[in-house]
């Protein structure tokens, strides 16, 4: 398994998961504006997992797509976040689990389009719009929230510190990341840490919301080493389809 | 009577009536009505297919289901947006809906199943919504029929994606073939009913057909159906769930069997499979959101309020 | 496919699903004593899945095992009454879902002791006894919930008035009845409609429980025409693993 | 102080103390911590193990493994029972777990990830847990003692059936196997941390092995644990995820790797994978019950009313 390799899935497996989360929202948002836009950021994520599991394969040499990774994998060999994992809770949940990934998503993004691999370099250019936008619309709505009623702020910070222990896991760098950030592939998440601090507070300031005290950090996502009992639910939903039908083609 | 004679010698001279335009209080509720269950069936149409977004097959799947639904919402905010040019909010519509007051398309009130269902909806559903909006597209109330515009593009697109799907699995493995078959066994009779109980049957009809906000009579629009899908259906290899379907020279068109009405009348009285589930899942989800509603407004208004301040 | 090969997945599949919708409880109950209860009345249905789908399978010719039926089936082929695949709800709902099967079960299965065929008549003779204390406890419980506080007799009711458009699917005969009760080895589902009624009526009086008026009627579970949307959510559940591995055994 | 003397002096001769016999406020108040604990674990073990029986991979599986949750709550009834008889209710109990003042073992906050996990739960978590009750059996409190014989039959009866899961798997596919090694790799110190700090760091357990209320150190326990487990791992093929790991001729025994004692303490602090998920689940199952105790007691007073009536 390639350091590469390991990357890629690191990047799609999040997108995935992610956009199969939004995905559960259909038809049950608070408003017809928001079953609109989680369905256009879940379609984004989907398109980007495309890319990125597509490229992961392709550098692997070929011997399975992206829907193989996608549906035929279990638990252990996903590399996603913990935190795109959680499940979606009340709608301040999902959106507070969405920003405080698209506030990452976006720094990261950006540095990668400097990547020196090209074809990572390409997916961030295109992701990076779309996300941009996702980032615009998430703090848009923790401010709103955060700054709205009574019950809303509560609901708010509630979601707030139920996620915050997921939250550093998008900065822990590994033998991994070393390896791409010494290739100029990738940054080392560690460096995105500072930016994200500064452009989370902004936000949680302007959403009164305020920043739990502990940055304990769940880990075991992206590593693979543990994933919380959600995945599998949430696998099992994603996958019964192909792996029922293994001949197949849709 | 002066003015309504007017009015109809606009509509017959094939003008548009725009919001500002004097109306009979009959066109407006009828609009109303017929405008506001198209947008409710647009909303309670996401869950149908929202059922499978997670469980699709494959990742493009999965992004084509996606965007299809938050099309279906589109053209929710479309025609919510011209039945308020009528005099009535979304919310009140919503509330009307919620509470059972007004209806939205009973094939909603039908389970989706298989992935099949999937193609079958596409292909049939919108197939025969198509067949009822096309013609809308030519209707009477400006709003309405700019907004028939917008819709029927897309909705020709999901149908053409949902034969795409029916192909794939008719072509596909013989578990596929048994699929697609089974879903086209289920929908068939429920999309016929789509287009409303036989002619001899339904009320109001004349006078929407005046109005121009009804183009075609029932038995018309479902008999085009027909003949257009049966076709469709050899196409696949599938078989219609009809042993009577026959082709008839004399017509030029198929004969077939009339769906059962009591059926159809129980759905309507909400004894249809989902019945149940549908309106239950529209209500929490206007209950639980209101929270976020309430803070999106608040916030709104402190937002205002800081910059009146400021100026 | 013959009558009795239809009839056993009729048989087994209530119960496997049945059984599996218990199983989700495990650990969530209002007191000990309940997920006790839920556990023990979900292995007896389970172990008379197992000998259920056997039969079918030896019926079929052996050419696959009961697992295979339970596992390996798609919601089409699935023959349980849509009764038993409604959601749990909260405790009310599972139990009044319970109470009317066991009441309906306990009268099939007493009929079947009597089975032309052996093999029908050992197994029902074997899952009688289980069943009548299934029935104790539900219609126990339906009545101390219905006759206890204003919430509780107003749950219960709920319950009740939620699932009757279910019950009457028990009672639906079809060929497949005629042809066994023909031959001697199932009862009419509709002969068992009368002394369902009377049982039914004595308990809902002294759960002081109105029974609904409406006998509407939703069907297709039994026949596999059409199922809801629930069933295919938890077939994805409970048939993954085995269809994620589909060489592995257990 | 006499009565201490006297107290010991049954205790060092091998009575059981019973219920009404006098005892120190200090033994009771142990022994409602550690019984309760014992009891709370029970419960609360019920649900990394409930995660998998709607996903058990065969009809027998799925059998096993509700009788094994069944027997759990079984033992959960006996250890409150137990608990009772020291003036303490199970409610009381219940609450003091749901508000976080009492502590369930800490193994219970791990995750299941695969089908592998209930062989490793069974193989090692119920073994370690044997490994800390099979002496308890001949512990002080008569109560807590019979409980325990009871516990002990059922608890090597679910170790035996874990293990073979685990053999079942390690000689099966290569996946299998790898989904094993996994489960062995997660469920390794977490289960060497079930016999509580070493013994050097571990408070009380002076008084309480002078009261025999425990009975062996936790080095003791863990030291004999790995001893028997090892040759275990061995004969499945099995890799014990610790490079240290060394037969120690002269101790007769192995030397091992200490568990992670930072992770130990995280976890106890609430910052275990899933102690907000086990917490939130039993607080659900309590506040969502609430309706049905009451229903239940209600009824019960109605009917003992009617009974009195009727005399």
């Amino acid at each position: 398994m390639s350091a590469l390799f390991e990357f890629l899935c690191r990047q799609g497996d999040s997108t995935l998961i992610l956009g199969q989360r939004l995905g559960e929202w259909c038809g049950h948002a608070p408003a017809l504006e928001e079953d609109i836009a989680l369905a256009n950021v879940a379609l984004d994520l989907i398109g980007q997992t495309q890319m990125w599991l597509g490229l992961a394969t392709e550098v692997e040499g070929a011997v399975r797509d992206a829907d193989d990774l996608a549906m035929r994998r279990d638990v252990w060999d996903f590399r996603n976040l913990l935190l795109v994992e959680q499940p979606n809770g009340d709608f301040g949940q999902t959106t507070m689990r969405q920003w405080l990934f698209d506030q990452f998503h976006v720094l990261q993004l950006e540095r990668l389009c400097d990547s020196a691999d090209d074809r990572v370099a390409a997916i961030a250019a295109k992701a990076v719009k779309e996300v941009r936008y996702h980032l615009e619309r998430s703090s848009g709505t923790v401010i709103a929230l955060g700054d709205g009623t009574e019950e809303s702020h509560g609901r708010m910070q509630a979601a707030l510190d139920r996620l915050w222990p997921y939250a550093g896991e998008m900065f822990e760098s590994d033998a991994i990341d070393a390896e791409l950030a010494e290739a100029g592939i990738a940054p080392e998440p560690a460096d995105l840490r500072a930016p994200w601090d500064v452009a989370v507070d902004a936000t949680l300031a302007e959403a009164t919301l305020t920043r739990p005290e502990s940055d304990f950090t769940q880990t075991g996502g992206r590593s693979g080493k543990r994933h919380s009992e959600h995945l599998g639910h949430l696998l099992a939903q994603m996958q019964w389809l192909p792996r029922a039908y293994p001949d197949a083609r849709w | 009577p002066e003015k309504l004679a007017a009015f109809q010698a606009r509509i017959d001279a094939g003008e548009k009536i725009e919001p500002k335009d004097w109306m009979p209080e009959g066109y407006r509720k009828t609009l109303i009505r017929q405008i506001g269950q198209h947008a409710h069936s647009e909303i309670v149409g996401q869950l149908p297919e929202g059922n499978w977004i997670t469980r699709a097959p494959s990742l493009e799947r999965k992004a084509i289901l996606l965007a299809k639904v938050q099309d279906e919402a589109g053209h929710g905010l479309y025609l919510y947006g011209a039945a308020e040019t009528l005099g009535v909010s979304r919310d009140e519509l919503t509330e009307m809906l919620l509470d059972g007051r007004m209806k939205y398309s009973s094939i909603f009130n039908y389970p989706t199943l298989t992935w099949a269902d999937m193609g079958a909806v596409g292909w049939l559903v919108d197939g025969a919504a198509i067949m009822n909006q096309v013609p809308l597209q030519r209707t009477s109330y400006g709003p309405y029929a700019r907004a028939m515009v917008r819709i029927c593009k897309e909705e020709s697109f999901h149908q053409r994606q949902g034969f795409h799907i029916m192909m794939q699995m008719a072509k596909g493995t013989e578990a596929q073939r048994r699929m697609a078959q089974d879903a086209l066994d289920r929908f068939w009779y429920p999309s016929l009913m789509m287009f409303g109980p036989s002619d001899k049957d339904s009320v109001h009809s004349a006078q929407s057909m005046k109005w121009r906000i009804k183009m075609n009579t029932n038995d018309e629009l479902r008999q085009k159906f027909v003949d257009q899908t049966v076709p469709q259906a050899e196409y696949l290899g599938l078989t219609v769930p009809d042993p009577d379907l026959a082709w008839n020279e004399e017509k030029g068109g198929y004969d077939f069997t009339e769906p059962d009405w009591s059926e159809f009348h129980d759905v309507l009285r909400g004894n249809g499979p989902c019945n149940r589930e549908r309106l239950e899942a529209r209500n929490r989800a206007w209950d639980d959101g209101a929270w976020v509603r309430e803070g999106m407004m608040a916030h709104a208004a402190k937002r205002r309020a800081a910059k009146v301040a400021a100026e």
